[in-house]
């Protein structure tokens, strides 16, 4: 019983911080932009609105496609741990954490294109060929910390770092991180690879017939994910944490990282990024796996 | 409405579909072509949803009052909740348009959607009279002929 | 046991009468065939084997003498079904050469492998090769004179060089008796029997189908009626096979029992042997016509025959046995199948015979059987052939292998243009007016079970060959058992 | 043991008799193959059974017997096989009512080849039902139709290419070792190879050659594509999902052990050369068949070369040579089974109702077959290795391993792999499934339940491994113990890594996995009420598709669906293509057969050739 609350604790904190980082970034913007910007709290009332909204749908596959997306990430929100934390007793394996986070994005995918629409379509084709593009390199990071560590726990190579600022992974594999950042950034579709988005040319790709709950459950599978990725990124190369609110801290760290690039770059094109995703961070990557295994 | 203004610190946002769309913002005169799309684009708009008619050209046709092509009034065709005239409004008057619609829906008095309807028959009517003008881009005869064409091959 | 030589003689008579029996020559021919088999299966159940007859009461080495072992029956008995078999295939009634040159042949395939003298060895031989020619030629139109005339020249060709080596043998050991010159052949030197042996291959060669010698074969076949092509592969290709073992292997043989040739003479065999494969298979690759298809795989199959003679071991050469007797069986199958086919179909294009294995699935899975043990497919007798050639050629040195290797990837070949065939058979065909008599599936049925029990049952046959191979791994026993007689 | 032999050739004969009265002929297929499956589940841990048939005939000096034995790792692969051989029946009996041609006489007798090849104790046995299933093969891939003979005919040449180097193999390993016993012979390799190491390594090259071509590893992945999409679809699905695994046992049973138990010098201290040369074809494999498949248009080519690339993921494991890699390999040989199965079920029940196989031209079908969408979405998300289904564990044990043995290349091609495949797999989903549903597609209906039951079995059971993995784990660590390795027997619910910490619970994942999917749904729940529309209202920029004659066909996105992609690999795979190398091996030997059949059909040369034949015996008896 304790379990179940656990995970519901577990699954609402994710969402909650995850929508309280897309607001934060929303103004941070702003304000690169010199502009004032939303209200920190804009991404709780955006999705409040959607779900109170009446909504289209297609046809059933576009409700358990949306239903299987925020799933898939909750899932995978569960499995990693949070300042040590997990949900459920587990070995929080990366390996399970990078497949599961793709039955997100596969009922997303899903659900967009049981609607028929071609810009839909057109988004879900690109978002995939990314997704090929940042998991190499972003596995290719991974290896090598797996390898050294002679472990493939999330929990066990954060827990590896722990001591001082000088035992992070980040310090130790500064080539490692780099290359990682850069995937993190295609991983969360921003700029400058956020193709499959493209608003004005495809009409927001993957939304492009989401109304209303649909889109609110898009936003939750958006906020869910900046925070599991922060948090894959966290445990892996900042040693975790002693407690959430730091954990928290680190996390906003990086996804202020990315927030700042989003907001100063244009967009690649889809080939353009895939080519530069295994050109510039696959060699770094590669570089770095190669100064650790030999 | 760009960074100089800021709507979005009001948490408006433009949109790029009808379906993630709120508020549908009808710029300027519209042709008897535009009406066509204005009409799909606002039907596509999941409910509640509302109408904010732009300038002068939306409520009486402004300069092109008597051009062939163009509707002098959108509020016969679609329910509109709200306009700016002037010709071109500043945009302090679009976006203080922006924030009565919103005091308007708090209050509950912006609900013209329902109206659409509730009298869609009228709409519908006066939608038919001027459309009747236009036709199919390739037209229908040309359909036709394209899908003979195919099934000769 | 002198009345052995009714086998030769019967049919030669035979062939006299068919001058004036007119229509009954069909009958007579039945009767004569019949004779030859129950009597040489008579022989072979007589429990007298070996045992050698002198004619005229002269005495080897001095008379001729025909000589009467394991291997020689087998042949023997081989020939004889063969003609039984091709008889069948005879539908319309024959003008009377056809008969006589039948029975000429039958008889001097009876003498050539009875036989126990070289000269009498080439007097039948050549007996043959005319009857061949005539019966080619008994179409009497252009293709076929044409392919008569070629083939006659090449085996005159090739007599004239047997005639020398003939006349060096008598030369230089004084004697024409195969025991004699096996016993002998220690004698003589080096260079001698090279030249002996390079004039007297070069004419078995015709006979055997190999390349470069056999431009006669793909025309011959092609012109000629479905009987002839039998007669030509089962009687005359049978007993070239039954010379080339006889005289190959324990005549001209100075370690026992082994094909001892001197130098690269072997080498060369050898590359004629897969040449031969190869070339016949990639013939056979895009042809249409069905008999030619068969002559260039029968080529095929006797270059993969003189390559397991060549290799020089008896595990190789009881793969020779095996492979002779699948293409013997197969052949028939596969001539008797399409003879069918081509009546119904009105051609011999193996296009034109579409969907005819749906209506005669019994012909047609029969066919597949026989393709399938040409191929060497488990199951089938090929199979236990080419196992036994390949695996001893892989040990025996780079050309060996190289063969081999090459072998495999005729037989490759091999199974892509005769499962076409099978599949085009089997696939949807349009509907035709002639009808094949269920009579005429049942041989072919029975030939094609016989193969598949050998290639499931190898026991069945490897009792046999080995008898065969006893015989040829001590030739000393046939040298005592001519020569004791003195 | 015998039964399960004779049955089949029984069924196979008596089909053919009935071939033409469909209504004998399907019930007794799947009579046949219910059979083999129970005996097969009697003779689970009776690994002592053995039949031997002693002949006369003689090679190399000994007498040939042949051999069958229930072996564990066998009984492991045929057991499962005869599960799918058994479902896929159940299909059949359904998909058959219309097909004019009979595949089923055939079909039985490459399921005795199937048991043979699985229990065959020594390897002439083992080389007669390699060969047996070859040729068969090429039969049922025609199954009488002119359209797939060339296909058929390019198996064909693979497969006999592929028996004869076997055969070589065979021979050569025979004459080292003096055994054509399998264990024996691996025993015996292991003794003789460090003193006759080049003939050894030989022998096991050619057969590795023979294996690859029959398990489509990298110089031959093109007969996937070719021959699944032509043949008929029941038996496809049986190739696909079955018979592809035929190279990968004996790898399993006689190479990995004999490659395992070597000390050959290790690169980089991580594997010896046969494991790099084994990992490097199995990770181009699963690299090329990915790639490929994304670029492809039929749904059955598709998912050809998505085999090619699991295929790749088995050697990859093999060719890790860790005991985790060795269980994630076997057990992904089974998973695949079931998935492919699975998948190639729903292809055939849609070609059945639409009989369509290029993707493009199909869509939507979701709102007409949704039973068949649902085992498709099910199967596609097993085949991507998503953890509540069955790809997954094994594709874990596989990195695991790889990741353990720090094969870095090999790991991150698998990654490429898995990756590449949410890519083409989701393709395939969204054409054939969602989508606009075209006109023509408006009145088809669901598959018929005989073919419906086997979709839900095939759905049961690829959640039921996913989730509970000792299924198949506990008989395969079961299996492996009575062969002689050392590995615990597993537990139904967690799998062991290879790493530390690194046991995961898959029935654990699978509730975490519920758990989020109800908070998921709580949220949905929450929302307010939506309505459904028609597949026409769409965004289109507020047009009128029909106005501009744009039907359901042209506002799908499915033809060039990554053409981006395949714009950045085509310039590589134009320059470099094996397929076309084959080509022009076979075009040239029929060049070479016209040139041949000339010489013959002339006569000049006959006599000019015989005195060449003459001078060549001459020279060749002089020089000496």
């Amino acid at each position: 019983m304790i379990e179940i609350l656990r995970v519901f604790l577990f699954g609402f904190f994710a969402i909650f911080i995850g929508l309280f980082f897309m607001g934060i970034g929303r103004k941070i913007i702003a304000r690169i932009q010199l502009r004032l910007g939303p209200p920190f709290y804009q991404a709780f009332l955006d999705v409040g609105k959607l779900f109170s909204r009446k909504s289209i749908t297609h046809n059933f596959v576009m409700d358990l496609g949306m239903v299987m997306s925020l799933a898939g990430l909750v899932a995978t929100m569960l499995f990693v741990p949070i300042a040590g934390h997990t949900a459920i007793k587990t070995s929080s394996n990366l390996i399970v954490i990078m497949y599961l986070m793709a039955i997100g994005y596969l009922g997303m995918a899903m659900a967009v294109a049981a609607s028929g629409n071609p810009n839909a379509t057109i988004g879900v084709s690109r978002a995939l060929t990314m997704m090929l593009g940042y998991e190499v390199p972003f596995f290719t990071v991974m290896l090598g910390l797996i390898i050294i560590n002679g472990t493939s726990s999330l929990e066990l190579i954060a827990n590896s770092q722990a001591g001082s600022i000088l035992n992070w992974n980040m310090i130790k594999f500064p080539l490692g991180f780099i290359a990682a950042e850069i995937a993190l950034q295609a991983m969360m579709g921003e700029k400058p690879f956020d193709a499959m988005i493209a608003p004005a040319e495809i009409a927001s790709g993957p939304m492009v017939e989401l109304s209303g709950k649909y889109l609110g459950l898009a936003f939750l599978t958006h906020a869910v994910s900046i925070f599991v990725e922060t948090a894959i990124i966290v445990n892996l190369f900042m040693g975790g944490a002693s407690n959430i609110f730091t954990f928290v801290l680190k996390q906003f760290e990086i996804y202020l990282i990315t927030v700042i690039i989003e907001a100063v770059f244009p967009r690649f094109k889809i080939e353009q990024a895939v080519k530069f995703l295994w050109t510039v961070p696959m060699s770094i990557a590669l570089l770095q796996l190669v100064l650790i295994v030999f | 409405m760009t960074s100089r203004w800021d709507v979005e610190r009001f948490g408006i946002g433009p949109m790029a579909t009808p379906r993630q769309a709120d508020v549908l913002l009808v710029t300027g005169y519209v042709s008897l072509k535009t009406l066509k799309r204005i009409i799909r684009t606002y039907e596509q708009m999941p409910e509640p949803k509302w109408v904010l008619a732009f300038g002068s050209c939306t409520v009486n046709g402004g300069i092109y009052w008597d051009s062939y092509n163009t509707i002098t009034n959108l509020a016969e065709y679609i329910p509109v909740d709200i306009t700016v005239s002037g010709c071109m409004p500043r945009p302090e008057a679009v976006m203080d348009a922006l924030q009565t619609l919103m005091k308007m829906i708090q209050s509950g008095e912006a609900g013209a959607y329902k109206k659409y309807k509730e009298n869609y028959e009228y709409y519908k009517a006066n939608q038919d009279r001027v459309l009747r003008k236009t036709y199919p881009i390739l037209g229908e005869k040309l359909i036709q002929n394209e899908e003979a064409a195919t099934s000769i091959e | 046991m002198n009345s052995i030589v009714f086998l030769i003689v019967i049919p030669l008579i035979a062939a006299f009468l068919s001058l004036f029996l007119g229509k009954n020559d069909k009958i007579l021919a039945y009767i004569v065939t019949l004779f030859n088999i129950i009597f040489s299966i008579l022989i072979l159940f007589s429990g007298k084997i070996p045992f050698n007859v002198a004619i005229g009461g002269w005495r080897a080495p001095y008379g001729i003498n025909y000589a009467v072992t394991d291997l020689t029956i087998f042949f023997l008995v081989l020939v004889n079904v063969a003609a039984l078999l091709a008889l069948t295939s005879v539908r319309e009634i024959m003008e009377y050469q056809f008969y006589s040159f039948y029975f000429v042949l039958l008889s001097s395939t009876n003498g050539i492998v009875l036989t126990g003298d070289l000269f009498n060895f080439f007097l039948f031989i050549e007996l043959s090769t005319f009857a061949v020619a005539g019966l080619i030629s008994y179409k009497r139109d252009r293709l076929s004179t044409g392919a008569a005339l070629k083939y006659l020249i090449l085996s005159s060709t090739a007599s004239i060089f047997s005639l020398a080596a003939i006349g060096l043998i008598y030369k230089t050991l004084g004697t024409l008796n195969f025991a004699d010159i096996a016993n002998k052949v220690n004698n003589l030197n080096e260079a001698s029997l090279s030249l002996i042996l390079i004039l007297y291959i070069s004419s078995l060669l015709v006979e055997l189908k190999i390349f470069p010698f056999n431009m006669w074969v793909v025309k011959a076949y092609e012109a000629s009626k479905t009987s002839v092509n039998l007669f030509i592969h089962g009687m005359l290709g049978t007993a070239g096979i039954y010379g080339v073992l006889r005289i190959l292997l324990m005549v001209f043989s100075k370690e026992t029992g082994k094909l001892t040739l001197s130098g690269n003479l072997s080498s060369i065999l050898m590359l004629f042997a897969f040449v031969t494969v190869i070339i016949g298979e990639i013939g056979a690759l895009t042809e249409k016509n069905m008999k030619k298809i068969l002559a260039f795989s029968s080529m095929a199959q006797l270059g993969i025959v003189l390559f397991g003679i060549s290799l020089g071991s008896f595990d190789a050469l009881k793969g020779v046995l095996y492979i002779v007797i699948s293409n013997y069986l197969a052949k028939f199958v596969m001539f008797l199948t399409v003879n069918e086919f081509s009546k119904v179909s009105g051609s011999t294009n193996y296009l034109d015979m579409k969907g005819l294995g749906r209506r005669y699935p019994v012909l047609a899975i029969s066919f597949t059987i026989s393709a399938l043990s040409l191929m060497g497919i488990p199951f089938f007798a090929g199979f236990w052939g080419k196992i036994s050639i390949i695996g001893n050629a892989v040990f025996s040195g780079k050309l060996e292998l190289i063969g081999a290797v090459l072998i495999l990837i005729a037989s490759v070949i091999e199974g892509v243009y005769y499962l076409r065939i099978s599949h085009t058979f089997f696939s949807q065909g349009h509907e035709r007016e002639g009808r094949i008599s269920r009579v005429y599936c049942l041989l072919p049925m029975i030939l094609a079970l016989v193969i598949l029990f050998i290639g499931i049952n190898p026991d069945s046959f490897e009792n046999i060959i080995s008898i065969l191979l006893d015989e040829i791994k001590s030739p000393e026993k046939y040298i005592k058992l001519i020569l004791s007689l003195k | 043991m015998v039964e399960i032999f004779i049955i089949p050739l029984v069924t196979a004969f008596l089909l053919a008799i009935f071939i033409r009265n469909k209504k004998v002929v399907w019930p007794l297929f799947l009579i046949s193959n219910l059979y083999i499956l129970l005996k097969l589940w009697t003779l689970f841990g009776k690994w002592e059974i053995e039949k031997t048939i002693y002949t006369n005939y003689e090679l190399f000096g000994a007498k040939l017997s042949f051999t069958l034995s229930n072996n564990p790792l066998g009984w492991y692969f045929a057991f499962f096989s005869a599960v799918i051989t058994l479902v896929i029946s159940v299909f059949s009996l359904g998909f058959n009512q219309k097909t004019k041609e009979n595949v089923a006489p055939i079909w039985m007798l490459i399921i005795f080849s199937n048991l043979g090849i699985f229990f065959a104790a020594d390897w002439i046995t083992f080389f007669m039902m390699w060969e047996l299933m070859g040729w068969t093969s090429f039969f049922a891939i025609t199954n009488g139709r002119d359209k797939a003979l060339n296909e058929a005919k390019y198996y064909l040449v693979l497969s006999l290419l592929g028996a004869s180097s076997m055969l070589i193999g065979i021979i050569l390993l025979g004459a080292l070792t003096g055994s054509f016993e399998i264990f024996a012979s691996a025993y015996g390799l292991v003794q003789v190879f460090y003193s006759e190491k080049a003939l050894s390594i030989a022998a096991i090259m050619l057969l590795l050659f023979a294996f690859f071509i029959k398990s489509a590893i990298f110089p031959f992945y093109m007969w996937p594509s070719k021959v699944y999409a032509v043949g008929p679809e029941d038996y496809i699905t049986f190739m696909s999902s079955v018979m592809i695994k035929y190279g990968i046992y004996p790898i399993a049973m006689f190479i990995v052990p004999v490659v395992g138990s070597l000390d050959l010098p290790k690169i980089l201290n991580t594997a010896n050369w046969i494991q790099y040369f084994v990992g490097y074809l199995g990770a181009i494999s699963a690299v090329l068949g990915t790639i490929l498949a994304i670029f492809q248009t039929d749904m059955k080519k598709l998912f050809a070369y998505s085999s090619v690339a699991n295929m790749g993921y088995i050697l990859l494991g093999f060719a890790s040579m860790n005991i985790v890699g060795f269980e994630g390999a076997l057990f992904h040989a089974v998973n695949h089974m079931v998935l492919k199965a699975a998948i190639f079920l729903t292809l055939a029940a849609v070609i059945f109702r639409t009989g369509e196989s290029e993707m493009h031209k199909l869509g939507g079908l979701v709102y007409r077959m949704p039973i068949t969408f649902l085992t498709f979405l099910l199967g596609i998300i097993a085949a991507a290795g998503i953890p509540p289904l069955n790809g997954f564990g094994s594709k874990w044990m596989i990195i695991q391993a790889l990741m353990s043995q720090k094969m870095i290349i090999f790991a991150i091609a698998m990654i490429f792999a898995s990756t590449g495949a949410f890519m083409y797999l989701f393709r395939a989903l969204a054409s054939i499934f969602l989508g606009q549903l075209p006109d023509r597609f408006k009145d088809i209906k669901e598959v018929p339940l005989t073919m419906l039951i086997p979709m839900i079995i095939m759905m049961i059971g690829m959640l039921l491994i996913g989730v509970v993995p000792g299924v198949v784990m506990k008989p395969l660590t079961t299996a492996l113990r009575a062969v002689g390795y050392n590995v615990n027997i597993a537990s139904w619910t967690s799998l062991e890594g290879a790493l530390k910490n690194s046991t995961i619970d898959l029935t654990l994942v699978f509730l975490i996995f519920l758990g989020g999917f109800v908070i998921s749904a709580i949220m949905y729940i929450l929302g307010n009420k939506s309505e459904t529309v028609p597949q026409e209202d769409n965004y289109t920029g507020g047009e009128y598709p029909e106005e501009w004659g744009v039907n359901a066909d042209r506002f799908n996105y499915s033809y060039s669906f990554y053409q981006p992609f395949k714009e950045m690999f085509e310039p590589l795979l134009e320059k470099i293509s094996i397929d076309e190398f084959f080509a022009s091996i076979g075009r040239n030997f029929e060049y070479m057969s016209a040139t041949v059949q000339g010489l013959f059909r002339r006569g000049e040369g006959a006599v000019l050739l015989f005195s060449i034949g003459v001078l060549l015996l001459i020279l060749g008896g002089w020089i000496i």
